[in-house]
C-alpha cells in the first residue's frame, strides 16, 4: 500500500534517533521544551498572566519560575494586547519570546498584536526586522467554563497569512512542535488543548524537533479517512478501533500544523480510501475543515470520492456550561463511530 | 475627594437598612459556603471564584442603588448578585445546571445576569464589563432616564485597555455610571505591589478627570458613603467617579489556586478583619439591633441557603433540544 | 430551466414593490438607511471615530451630523474596544446602536466585545438579554493603505456563532441588508468594501428591507457557477460579459449574507452546470469559499461536478503598498476571465 | 515634574548642534514639502500624513539619542524617521514603491523601518507601536545593555488600551523607555477639548507612577531637555517617563481631510509659532550661527530632497515575483 511508503508514514511516537523514551503527560512535555530551549539559548525568555510562582492556569510553567527565575519566567499584569505587544518588540530586539495567554478566548484582547503586528512586520517592513515569538495558549472545551473559556480559535489564526499555527495531539508532539516554534524566526500559534494537558504518553529525553507543516498519517486503514485536529485525534482513534471491531477500517491523518498546512497525506489517503470525514470541535461553519474539504474538492481526489465528503464538527453555538450541553455540541467518541459507520454504509 | 453630600444616616444607625445590610452580607456568606461545599463534594461543576471575604464592598455598593438601577459585574459575582437581590434559588439552579436557572444552564457562575433586579451581567471577561457599563449609562443618559449604572471589578481589571477606554468614554460624556473597584490585593497570583506602581487603584481616576475614593471595602458603611455620594452626582448628570474598596478574599482565586503567593498570616490576619462581624459589633454596640435580632438574620440566612438548594437540586437539568435556537434572539418586526 | 423558478432567482436591481428607484453611490445609499432608521426609530443613533463633522473617514455619515445632531452621531475618541463595548451596553439598555469602525482591520482592537461579548450574551445569559447592535465597517484593498488598512476578515465573523454577517455588493443591497441589520435583535457586522462606496446602481427610496440570509443570482449561464462576495461580484459579473463573447456562459450567485448562509441558489446552480469557481478578495487559506466548497462537497451537487472546484482567491500574503503589487495579489476581471476559460475548457 | 539633572548645552548655543537640529527640521520640511506636491500631481498613490508644523518635537527628541537606541514612530513617522538619520532616498522610493525603497515597496509611508539607524518601524495602528517600544525595552534590560526606547504617539493613541497597558508594564519593570507624546491638538478631527477630560495628556503619567511633563513642542530646545533628562533617568535604570510636547499640524490629516473641524484663524495662528523659524531666530540672536550658514543649511535641505526624489524616481519599481516568499523569515536553524 502506497501509503506505508510515504514519509509522513512514520508514527512520531515512536523516536527518529532512537533516543531514550520517557511517559510524561503533554504539560510535562511542554514544560520540558521551554525548559530545555531556556537553557540551550539565553535569548528564550517566558511571560504570561501567573506563569510565575503560580505554575500558570492549567499548572504547564509549573517548576519554571523556581528553576530559571522571575527574569525568564516573568508574572504580568492582566494586559493580553500590552504582553503580546511586549513580546513583538522583544522579538524585534534579539529576544525570543514565548508568551502564555491563559485561556484562547483572550486572544481576542491581543489580536492587533497578533494579527496588525506581529504576523505583518516581515513582510510590511520589506524584511527589515522579523518576529521570532512563540504564543502558547489552551483551547477547547470540557471544563465547564462555559463560553468565553472554551473557544477554539485555530481558524481564525490559519486565515492570516505571516502567522504558522500548530496543534498538538501528543505529548511527543506538544513538546517537538514547541521546539520547532520557538527556532522559527517568525511568529508560532502553538494551541494546546486542555483536555490533553493531563494525557500521557512517549517522550524523547532528547530536544529532538518535529518540524512544522508536516502532517501525519496515525492509524492506516482502507474504507474511510479520518482527518482530525487536537483533542479529536485521539477520540478519533479510539472511534477506528470501535470501527475495527465492526470490520471497519479507518485511516487517521493528523495535520498538526494548520499553517502551512501540508495537504499531500490527506489528499493521498482519500485517494485511497475514496471517502473522507473531516472532524474538529470548533463549529463547522468556515472552520479549518472547510479548507481540508476544499483541498480534497480542488485535487485529483475527487474522482476517486465514493461518497459526499462529510464533516463532523462542533455545532454552531457558544460552548455552554451544564455538563450535558456542553458534551452535545462537540464531537465525541460515538458520533465519529456513528457518522464514520454511515458514511461507509451509506456508499 | 470627599463627597458634596452632607453624610447620609449610616446603615448601622437605621434598623431597617441595618437589617437589609446584614441578610445581604449573611446570604452572600452563606451561599458562597454552600457552592465551596458543593464543589469540594463533586456535586457542581466547572470552576468558582469565591468572594467570602467581601461582603461588605457588594452590600455597600448596592445598598441604596434602586431596582431600576444597573449593575455590571466580574467572574467574582455571586455576592453582587445577592446584593442587587436576585433569587437565590436560580442562581443556586443555575450552578447546578438545572432548567430553571437564570441561563439555563448555559452560563454558569461567570454569566448570571438578571433584568428584573437590573443586574446586566457577570462577565468571565476581566474588565470586559466595564465599557458595557458605560454603554448602558449612555443609553439611561439618551433615554433621558435617572438611572444609574455601578460597575464591580477588581484590581487586576484596572491594568486592562478596556478599564481605560471605558473611564475615559465615561468621563468625556459625563456619564450616570460609578466604577466600583473591589482591590482584594491580587489578580488572580499576582499582587498589586507588583502589577501597579501607584499606592491606590483609585489614583487612577485622575487620568481621566474623574473623582477617585479609596474606602475600606470591609466597612459596609464607608463604601455605603462613598458609592451614595457618588450616585447622587451621577443622578444629577455630574458624571462618573471611580471608588476602590480595599478588601480581601479569604479563599483561593478559584479551585485550582494553592495559595503560594501569599502567607497564611495574611490570610489570616485579614480574617480577622471579617466586614459581617465589625458591622454586627458596631450595631449591637450603637443598640440598633439586639443579640437576637443578630442571631435571627444568622439563622434565616442559612435556611434560605438550604430552602434554594434543595429546591434548586429538584429542580430538572438544563435542555439541550433547543439549543440551535437559542443563539440568536428572534427576529421580531 | 429550473434557475428561473428559483425565489433567489428575482434581481435585486429591480423593487420588489414597484417604489420609485434613483442612482445611487454605495456610500449614499448607506446613509440613506442610517438616516431613515434614525428617523423611524428613537433608539437608533450612530457612534464612532470622525463620524460627526468630520462626515466619516470614508465620507459615508457625510451631513448625518448636520441632520441628527452630534448626540445620536457621535463622534468618539481613538477607542475601538471601548466604542464596541459601549455599543454593547446601550443596546442591552434598549438602544439601537450603529458602531462605526474606520477600517475593518481594527475590529482587531475591539474583538473581545464583539466576540466574547456581543455574539455570546443572548444564548450565554439564557436568553436573559440581548445585543441589537450593527457593526459597520468597510474592508479590503486596492487604496494603496497597506497591510494593516486592507484586510478582508470576513471569514474570522462568519465563524462565530451568535454573529450575523453581511457584504453587501450593491448600492441597492447596501441600502436594504442595513435596514435588516437595524431592524434585527442580534448582533450583525456590514462588511462594506471601499471600492464600492463610489459606484453607483439603482436604490429604492422607501425604506425596502432586503431580508438577511438570502443570497441572489446576479447572472445565469450554462457552463459555470462563479459564487463571489464583495467587490468580487462586479469584478466576476464583468468578467462574464467577457466569457460570454467567448460563448462561455456563467451564472454568478452573490451570498449577500455570509452566516446564516443560504446555500441552495449555490448547490443548484453548481448542479445545473456541474462547475463551480469560487472568488474572494481574502487569502485563500480557511477562507468563506472554503466553507462553499464544503458545502458543495458534502451536497448531491458533487455527484453532478464535471471537473474539481476552484477557488480563484486572494494570495496568502498581507496586503502590499505598491499599486502593481496590490493588484497582483488579489482577483482581478482578466485572472477571473482565464480562471473560468481554463475550468471550462479543461473539463 | 523637572528634571534631576542640571540643564546641559542648549541646542541652539552649540554651532554644531545647532546645525544639526536645523538640518534635520529643514529635511523634515521639505520632504514632506515635497511628498505633498507628488501626491498633488497624482504621481504618489495610498495616503500619506505630514508633520510639517511638528519638526520640532521629532527632531528635539531624537537629537541626541545614540544609532543604537531605538525609536517606533506612527502613520505621521516620516519626520521621526528622518531626525533619527534614515535614507531619504530609500523613504522617497518606498513612498514611490520602489524595490530599492525601504520596504521594497511593500510598506509604504506608514510601514517604514531602518534598522541601521534603529528605528523599530512606523505603524498604522494608532497606539500600536507603544507596547512594541516597551518590548524592545524589555529586551534591551534583558540583556544587560544601557540602549533606549523613544516611543512617539499623539494625542489621540492616548485613549487607546495599547497606551494604558504599555505604560503599565514599562512602569512596573521600570524600562528603558521615554513616551513621547506629540500632542497636536487632534486626533483626525476630534480636538482633545472633547476626547480627554484633562488639561493635559502628561497627566496621565500619574496613573502608572512615572513622571510626567508637558513642553511647548514647537520649541526644540525644550524638547531636548525634557527628552534628555528622560533618556538619562531611562539609561541609570530609573524607568519610563512620559513627555507630552504640544504641537501643532499645519496640513489636514491625511489627503481626505477638508479642515472643516477647525477654523483658518487657529491654523493662522499656529503658523506664526514655526518651530524652524524660531529656533533661527534664537541661533542668530545668540550669534552661534550667521545668515549663510543658515542660508547654506536651508539650500542643503533642497538640495538634498531633490537629490532623494530624483534618485528614487530612477529605480526599478518594486518586484512582485517573490512577493509569497517574502510573508515568513527563512529558517536558519
Ligand atoms: C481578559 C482576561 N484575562 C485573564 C483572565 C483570567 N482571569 C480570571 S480572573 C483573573 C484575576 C482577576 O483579578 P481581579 O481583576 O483583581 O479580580 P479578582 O479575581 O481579584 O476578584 C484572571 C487573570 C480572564 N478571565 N480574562
Ligand atoms: C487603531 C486605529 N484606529 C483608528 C485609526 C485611524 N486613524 C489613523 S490616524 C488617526 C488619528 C490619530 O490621532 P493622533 O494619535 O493624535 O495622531 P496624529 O494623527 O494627530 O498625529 C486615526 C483615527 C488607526 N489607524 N488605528
Ligand atoms: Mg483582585
Ligand atoms: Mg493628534
Amino acid at each position: 500500500m502506497t501509503l506505508t511508503q510515504h514519509p509522513h508514514g512514520a508514527p512520531t511516537e515512536s523516536p527518529q534517533t532512537g533516543a531514550t523514551m520517557r511517559e510524561l503527560t503533554y504539560s510535562e512535555a511542554v514544560r520540558e521544551a521551554m525548559a530545555q530551549a531556556m537553557a540551550d539559548d539565553d535569548r528564550v525568555f517566558v511571560l504570561g498572566e501567573d506563569v510565575g510562582v503560580y505554575g500558570g492556569a492549567f499548572g504547564v510553567t509549573g517548576d519554571l519560575y523556581q528553576r530559571f527565575g522571575g527574569e525568564r519566567v516573568r508574572d504580568t499584569p492582566i494586559s493580553e494586547l500590552g504582553i503580546v505587544g511586549a513580546a513583538v518588540g522583544a522579538a524585534v530586539a534579539g529576544m525570543r519570546p514565548i508568551v502564555e495567554i491563559q485561556f484562547s478566548d483572550f486572544t481576542c484582547q491581543a489580536m492587533d498584536q497578533i494579527v496588525n503586528q506581529a504576523a505583518k512586520i516581515h513582510f510590511m517592513l520589506g524584511g527589515e526586522l522579523s518576529v521570532p515569538m512563540v504564543l502558547r495558549t489552551p483551547l477547547g472545551s470540557g471544563t465547564g467554563a462555559a463560553a468565553q473559556h472554551s473557544q477554539s480559535l485555530e481558524a481564525w489564526f490559519a486565515h492570516v497569512p505571516g502567522l504558522k499555527v500548530v496543534m498538538p495531539a501528543t505529548p511527543a508532539d506538544a513538546k517537538g512542535l514547541l521546539l520547532s516554534a520557538i527556532d522559527d524566526p517568525n511568529p508560532v500559534i502553538v494551541l494546546e488543548h486542555k483536555l490533553l494537558y493531563r494525557q500521557s504518553g512517549p517522550v524523547p529525553e532528547a530536544a529532538e524537533r518535529v518540524p512544522l507543516g508536516q502532517s501525519v498519517v496515525r492509524r492506516e486503514g482502507a474504507d474511510l479517512t479520518i482527518v482530525a485536529t487536537g483533542v479529536m485525534v485521539s477520540r478519533a482513534l479510539e472511534a477506528a478501533e470501535t470501527l475495527s471491531a465492526k470490520g471497519i477500517e479507518a485511516s487517521v491523518v493528523d495535520p498538526r500544523t494548520l499553517s502551512p498546512f501540508d495537504a499531500d497525506p490527506v489528499l493521498e489517503s482519500v485517494a485511497h480510501t475514496g471517502r473522507a470525514l473531516l472532524i474538529q470541535e470548533a463549529p463547522s461553519h468556515v472552520g479549518f475543515m472547510a479548507e481540508v474539504s476544499a483541498r480534497i474538492a480542488e485535487s485529483a481526489a475527487l474522482y476517486r470520492l465514493l461518497a459526499p465528503i462529510r464533516r463532523l464538527c462542533g455545532l454552531d453555538v457558544p460552548i455552554p456550561y451544564a455538563p450535558a450541553l456542553e458534551k452535545a455540541v462537540v464531537p465525541q467518541v460515538d458520533s465519529i463511530v456513528r457518522e464514520a459507520h454511515d458514511l461507509v454504509q451509506g456508499s | 475627594m470627599t463627597s458634596e453630600t452632607p453624610p447620609r444616616t449610616r446603615p448601622g444607625d437605621d434598623p431597617e437598612l441595618a437589617h437589609r445590610t446584614l441578610e445581604s452580607m449573611w446570604r452572600i456568606r452563606r451561599f458562597e459556603e454552600a457552592v465551596d461545599d458543593l464543589f469540594a463534594r463533586g456535586l457542581m461543576h466547572g470552576t468558582m471564584h469565591l468572594s467570602i471575604g467581601q461582603e461588605g464592598s457588594a452590600t455597600g455598593a448596592c445598598l441604596r442603588l434602586r431596582q431600576d438601577d444597573a449593575i455590571t459585574s466580574t467572574h467574582r459575582g455571586h455576592g453582587h448578585c445577592i446584593a442587587k437581590g436576585a433569587s437565590l434559588e436560580r442562581m443556586m439552579a443555575e450552578l447546578l445546571g438545572k432548567e430553571t436557572g437564570y441561563c439555563r444552564g448555559r452560563g454558569g457562575s461567570m454569566h448570571i445576569a438578571d433584568t428584573a433586579t437590573g443586574n446586566l451581567g457577570a462577565n468571565g471577561i476581566v474588565a470586559g464589563g466595564i465599557p458595557i457599563a458605560a454603554g448602558a449609562a449612555l443609553a439611561y443618559q439618551m433615554q433621558g432616564l435617572d438611572r444609574v449604572v455601578v460597575s464591580f471589578f477588581g484590581d487586576g481589571a484596572t491594568n486592562e485597555g478596556a478599564f481605560h477606554e471605558a473611564l475615559n468614554l465615561a468621563a468625556i460624556w459625563s456619564l450616570p455610571v460609578i466604577f466600583v473597584c473591589e482591590n482584594n490585593k491580587y489578580g488572580m497570583s499576582f499582587s498589586t505591589e507588583h502589577s501597579i506602581a501607584i499606592a491606590h487603584v483609585a489614583e487612577r481616576a485622575a487620568a481621566y478627570g474623574m473623582p477617585g475614593e479609596t474606602v475600606d471595602g470591609n466597612d459596609v458603611e464607608a463604601v455605603d458613603q462613598a458609592v451614595s455620594a457618588a450616585v447622587d452626582r451621577a443622578r444629577r448628570g455630574d458624571g462618573p467617579t471611580l471608588v476602590e474598596a480595599e478588601t480581601y478574599r479569604w479563599k483561593g482565586h478559584s479551585k485550582s489556586d494553592k495559595n503560594l503567593y501569599r502567607t497564611r498570616e495574611e490570610i489570616a490576619q485579614w480574617r480577622t478583619r471579617d466586614p459581617i462581624v465589625a458591622f454586627e459589633e458596631a450595631v449591637r454596640s450603637r443598640g440598633t439591633l439586639d443579640d437576637a435580632t443578630l442571631q435571627g438574620i444568622r439563622d434565616e440566612a442559612v435556611a434560605t441557603i438550604r430552602d434554594a438548594a434543595q429546591a434548586a437540586n429538584a429542580a430538572p437539568d438544563a435542555r439541550a433540544d433547543d439549543i440551535l435556537s437559542s443563539v440568536f434572539a428572534e427576529v421580531a418586526r
